[in-house]
């Protein structure tokens, strides 16, 4: 059974192609792993799925669904959600309401209601509340929950990211690098995360540079290279593909280093 | 025939006050990123510094130079004082910081000098010159020729000068810029005085036509701000093409339509501009990086 | 629980500086000078919604408040509506075209948003300033009394008019900044905090960045629509000035100068601006001078706005 | 803290107003727009009150009191025009007040006056203003209707039967368009072409053009203050257009001339006041004195041409000298009977001749039609 499946995606920037022809599909409880090179076209590819470029050719289908292109607000509402390479947190707001906000489509009522304190709008707002503080403890940031998020440690942003997109129940959760950034405890912790996550059913799409890492958890692997698929499939057979080990090869500090 | 001449007469001419201010604003813009709203009290300096010191016995030419220097100095001064140490703010402090400054050199301007409008002679007389039925003003050539040569000036300083480059560098990524060695706090200096001092030529060029007091700035600066915001910000192009474009609608809607609504229909254009081109006519597509 | 305080706290604050400061009004002229906090006090909670929450700018909120101020002086000769429900009809007005016009411009960001809502103060401005037959033009117009010291004196409750307007529009204030700090901490609010903090991000939690935009930018254009109203009741007398561009930065300056990310620092920033011009007076040729130059240090050397770094300052001495 | 709190507030509050002045003198208000828009007429009539307020004062005052005059910038602004007359009379208490330099800012003050019942002068040029009659309020400048009605009646004189309009937007213009509009039927004079122009603007060659162009046009008529009427002179001479050119009572003034140039300036024609003529008066004329004296002050002391707006205030400031004097009083409602039965009062404007239906008190005879007439001004007769 598929949930997701990218048909023939593509983009160019100013006539470059940086992303050609890509398709894949990810199934529910699913952990895929999309690797490459730097500027592979890796974090472009998640732009394009989860609906902040416009992809040039090809589609995106969620359950069946034409979603090419879509707003992210509608994407989420169809239970997509990610996170971000480089932060997108509000630092705006304390690390509770970065949760918090994690529910908005529970949450969100009609505007008069919360204008006018009615208690429907109250009753939103602490199960709301009462849901992000569990997911909070569930990423160990329970005890950080009144500090301004600016506050926090990379680590710990990193982690109230996936904890706020946990927090719409997504069917497809795509995560880019979650663990760049993160010492080893916190990488492990992570890990075990997003293997939990996956457990309860919901499909995984992971870019990701800690390559022991995407081997141990991943359960499909799909490598780009210069915006193209090179190769695909279980993490054995991945890592003995020889155009594979040829693309490494030409950036070779890339399999460690950030993208 | 004529009439339609004439009405373009007149679009130009004040077409070309804006396509100077917008330009003024073009520059700082590139620079910083900063829409700088005292933009038009520069064009008041320009005029009124020039008035003084020619109603101070100074030959029209050296007084206008005065006016420029001392204007470009001052640019260089708020970009010191005022702009520099703001840097990271958000684009609401900055737009009251410049706004700020326009109330403040206002309240210089009316202590330094008086509440009166003033002029000085045109510089090529009075006698106007016919064309194709229509007339027009000698001030009007020098001020639409001071607008291209402005242009004409930034796009080969920009595009065939190092310096220029290294100011278009910094625009497009700081840190890169000074990565690669580009001085940016003299490439922001640099451009503050040429901003300051194009927005004075502009104010000595329009002044005999236009005259000049005090308070005329904030009229030039939302003129120019408008112009540049059609044209798409930071583009020398889209600074002549929107300032002379809002002249001339201006013109051709009081000639044809109705004189009471003709700043109205610019501003109805540029909402209808910006409605379908976000970025104005000539403006640069930004990608967000996430 | 210490967010309950927080919203208590200042409402609090506001009610007893409302209902202590007359104690020490040495004329009555004080009262009108209160009034005027408190009517732009609610003109920039509308600004703290649109720009302290949502991070959204407007340079054309005075246009809302002219619709709102001439709602007041024309429903009741034309319409003969009574002039409260006159207001009613203006805030009415002002949240429909924001709505209209909100929708194409707040796809703009930045400095492209800045230039279309000016575009539309500046066009609001302008029909009220043509259209001499039925707003009087520049001149300004008569409004009707609003009818209601009276009606209160006839209860028993004698007020000059001064002190009148400066305790109804105390009230209104109150009842402003109450919703608004509702709005904080609820679920809507939170959504316009989050597409501050990032629309991306936004995005993907499922914040429809697009409509709640417009939300934020009708609920300011209420405020500022009965913002308008109040000063023509008061003042019985209204010209397009309410509606220009100098307006709009003052509104937009009040807030951000205090602080306009929080309610009180706005209210507060509304206080010193309206205050500035009355101390001043003595100074008359040097006002521009001195508003100039706050303007300017406020924003370089207190970012956030007067009252937040000054309580941060305290806060971090306390400690 | 609470011992700060308790002294720093008041203190605060009283810092707002100024410290009340000794009773043993007049306490006279003013707000007038010496900032803002309407700078280039406040500013004249705010250095004029002050001039003459330390004239007078130096010459010992009125039955022995000194004026005490507070003065405020309202910047054009009706709502502030309203909370300082609010604070002159609350504040201040104050005796009378002189201001209002727009019609907006008078109409704002003049409804604190009236509830206050303070005598209130205003300087501004709507007949609104003291029609119906309100019982507090007087104005010294014309009003814009009797502008029109001069310069039509000029017209008619030279057989113009159908004339171009073109005024600013700003309050002066406008409101004398609107004035002109509803009195040129009475004269049989058409409007063939009606434009209008932002005071801002820079160029308006598109609607002269257009004016031009319309059908029989024998005259121009501009309403209008500051700038625009300047531009508008030189771009009709730019054009070509030789038809006559009436321009209002708001540029009557040297610096107009200066400002449009003396050759596109000349054979203007506007409604003025004797000011602009001092030297042209017939030595028998009432209006010499007053009018010859103001201007020496004036331009000694400042160092500016003297214009129409200045001699406003100074003829506000005349009319509550004469008042207090003949009243022997300085309250305020002695100061408002005194000032309803001015009688042959002259001022810079005309003579004021006052009645309980009557707060303007001039007549057409206060306007003399001038004409530039080799870079000056001079008398049409």
């Amino acid at each position: 059974m598929t949930l997701l499946s990218v048909e023939g995606l593509g983009i160019g920037f100013g006539g470059i192609k940086a992303v050609h022809d890509v398709s894949f599909k990810v199934a529910p409880g699913e952990i895929v792993s999309v690797i490459g090179p730097n500027g592979a076209g890796k974090t472009t590819l998640f732009n394009m799925i989860s609906g902040v470029y416009q992809p040039g050719s090809g589609r995106v289908v969620l359950e069946g669904e034409d979603v090419t292109g879509m707003a992210s607000f509608r994407l989420a509402q169809r239970g997509m959600s990610r996170t971000f390479q480089n932060l997108q947190i509000f630092q705006n707001m304390t690390v509770l309401e970065n949760a918090i906000s994690g529910f908005h489509l529970q949450e969100r009522g009609p505007v008069l209601a919360d204008l006018l304190h009615l208690p429907s709008s109250r009753r939103r707002a602490r199960a709301a509340e009462a849901g992000a503080r569990e997911l909070l403890a569930r990423v160990g940031l329970e005890r950080a929950a009144d500090r301004e998020a600016g506050n926090l440690s990379y680590g710990s942003l990193k982690r109230l990211e996936i904890a706020r997109a946990l927090a719409m129940r997504p069917k497809v959760l795509l995560l880019d690098e979650p663990a760049a950034g993160c010492n080893a405890v916190e990488t492990e912790e992570i890990d075990h995360l997003i293997a939990e996550v996956a457990a309860s059913g919901t499909a995984i799409l992971l870019v990701e540079h800690d390559m022991k890492m995407v081997m141990r958890i991943s359960s499909h692997i799909v490598v780009l290279d210069h915006g193209e698929k090179i190769a695909e499939g279980a993490p054995a057979e991945v890592s003995r593909n020889p155009a594979v080990i040829a693309a490494y090869l030409g950036t070779e500090e890339g399999a460690d280093a950030d993208g | 025939m004529s009439e339609l001449l004439q009405f373009l007469f007149s679009g130009l001419t004040v077409g070309a006050v804006y396509a100077l201010v917008a330009l003024g604003f073009t520059i700082i813009y590139n620079a910083s990123d900063v829409v700088n709203f005292a933009q038009g009290e520069f064009v008041m300096l320009g005029g009124m510094v020039t008035w003084f010191g020619h109603a101070a016995g100074l030959p029209l030419p050296l007084a206008a130079l005065v006016a420029i220097l001392a204007t470009a100095a001052l640019g260089v001064a708020i970009n010191k004082l005022a702009i520099e140490p703001a840097r990271g703010a958000p684009v609401v402090s900055l737009i009251i910081i410049t706004i700020g400054a326009s109330v403040f050199l206002q309240g210089a301007a009316q202590l330094v000098f008086d509440k009166q409008i003033h002029s000085f002679p045109a510089f090529s007389g009075d006698t106007p010159l016919r064309i194709g039925g229509a007339t027009i003003q000698p001030q009007s050539l020098w001020v639409i020729g001071g607008a291209l040569v402005v242009f004409a000036g930034l796009w080969l300083f920009f595009t065939r000068t190092l310096l220029g480059r290294a100011v278009l560098a910094t625009s497009n990524n700081r840190l890169a810029a000074q990565l690669v060695g580009i001085n940016t706090n003299f490439v922001m200096t640099l451009s503050f005085a040429l901003s300051a001092g194009i927005g004075a030529l502009a104010g000595v060029l329009a002044t005999p036509i236009t005259l000049t007091a005090y308070n005329v700035g904030i009229g030039f600066a939302l003129k120019g701000f408008a112009g540049a915001m059609l044209g798409g910000m930071g583009n020398p192009k889209g600074a002549l093409a929107g300032g002379f474009l809002i002249g001339l609608i201006e013109a051709l809607t009081a000639g044809y339509l109705s004189s009471t609504y003709k700043e109205a229909a610019a501003f109805v254009v540029i909402l209808l501009v910006l409605f379908f081109m976000p970025q104005g006519l000539f403006g640069r597509k930004s990608t967000e990086r996430v | 629980m210490p967010r309950l305080t927080a919203k208590s706290a200042t409402l609090l604050v506001l009610a007893a500086l409302i209902a202590v400061t007359p104690f020490f009004f040495p004329s009555g002229y004080y009262y009108r000078v209160g009034a005027l906090i408190f009517v732009n006090g609610l003109a920039v909670t509308g600004i703290v919604i649109l720009t302290g929450y949502a991070g959204q700018i407007s340079l054309g909120h005075a246009g809302f408040a002219g619709i709102g101020g001439y709602a007041c002086a024309l429903a009741p000769t034309h319409l003969g509506l009574h002039p409260s429900l006159a207001g009613v009809l203006g805030a009415v007005i002002s949240a429909v075209l924001a709505y209209l016009v909100g929708r194409p411009i707040l796809r703009l960001r930045g400095y492209y948003l800045a230039v279309a809502t000016l575009g539309f103060g500046i066009l609001v401005a302008m029909v009220l300033n043509n259209e001499r037959a039925l707003t009087g033009g520049p001149d300004g117009i008569a409004v009707p009394e609003l009818g209601l010291r009276g009606l209160l004196k006839d209860w028993g409750l004698d007020l000059t008019n001064g002190q009148f307007w400066y305790f109804f529009c105390g009230i209104v204030l109150l009842i402003g900044a109450w919703i608004a700090l509702n709005l904080h901490q609820s679920p809507g609010g939170r959504a316009l905090r989050a597409l501050h903090g990032s629309e991306i991000a936004a995005g993907t939690v499922g914040i429809d960045v697009a409509r709640v935009k417009l939300q934020a930018f009708v609920i300011s254009a209420v405020y500022a629509s009965v913002a308008g109203s109040l000063v023509a009741l008061q003042n019985k007398f209204i010209t397009p000035d309410i509606a220009g561009f100098m307006h709009s930065i003052e509104m937009v300056t009040m807030a951000v100068l205090g602080g306009a990310g929080s309610v009180l620092g706005a209210i507060f920033g509304a206080g010193i601006l309206t205050l500035l011009p009355q101390v001043l007076t003595v100074l008359a040729e040097y006002e521009q001078l001195v508003l100039g130059l706050v303007m300017m240090l406020v924003m370089i050397f207190l970012r956030e706005g007067l009252l937040p770094s000054v309580l941060r300052k305290l806060r971090g001495r306390g400690e | 803290m609470k011992k700060t709190l308790t002294t720093t507030v008041p203190a605060a509050l009283v810092a707002l107003g100024l410290a009340s002045a000794a009773s043993a003198e007049i306490r006279l208000g003013a707000s007038v727009s010496a900032t803002g828009p309407a700078a280039f007429l406040g500013d004249p009539e705010a250095k004029t009150l002050e001039m003459l307020v330390e004239e007078l004062n130096a010459k010992g005052g009125i039955n022995g009191e000194e004026i005490a005059l507070v003065l405020y910038d309202d910047g054009g602004d009706a709502n502030k025009a309203r909370t300082f007359a609010t604070r002159l009379i609350e504040d201040d208490e104050v005796q009378a007040i002189i201001g209002g330099t727009t019609t907006g800012t008078s109409m704002s003050i003049l409804s604190v006056a009236e509830d206050a019942e303070i005598p209130f002068i205003s300087l501004a040029g709507a007949i609104d203003i003291i029609q119906p009659v309100k019982p507090f309020t007087f104005k010294t400048p014309h009003t814009d209707r009797m502008a029109c009605q001069k310069i039509f009646e000029d017209m008619q004189k030279s057989g113009i039967q159908k004339i171009g309009m073109i005024s600013g937007t700003d309050g002066f213009g406008a409101s004398m368009q609107a004035q002109c509009k509803d009195v040129v039927g009475e004269y049989g004079i058409e409007i063939a072409a009606d434009e209008t122009y932002d005071p801002k603007d820079a160029d308006m060659t598109a609607q002269l053009t257009k004016i031009r162009n319309a059908d029989g046009v024998q005259a121009v008529l501009n309403p209008g203050f500051g700038q625009g009427p300047s531009i508008v002179t030189r771009n009709y001479r730019q054009l070509g257009i030789e038809l006559p050119l009436y321009q209002s009572h708001g540029v009557a003034s040297d610096g107009f001339i200066e400002l449009a140039g003396k050759e596109a300036a000349e054979g203007v024609r506007l409604p003025g006041t004797a000011l602009l003529v001092a030297d042209l008066l017939a030595e028998d004329d009432p209006q010499k004195p007053v009018v010859t004296a103001y201007k020496a002050a004036y331009e000694g002391k400042f160092n500016e041409p003297v214009g129409t707006f200045g001699g406003y205030a100074h003829d506000g400031f005349a009319l509550l000298v004469d008042a207090v004097t003949r009243a022997g009083s300085a309250e305020p409602a002695a100061i408002r009977d005194a000032l309803e039965q001015t009688a042959g009062l002259a001022g810079t404007t005309g003579i004021y001749a006052m009645s309980p239906d009557n707060h303007l008190g001039l007549d057409l005879s206060a306007f003399r039609m001038l004409e530039v007439k080799d870079g000056r001004w001079s008398i049409v007769e």
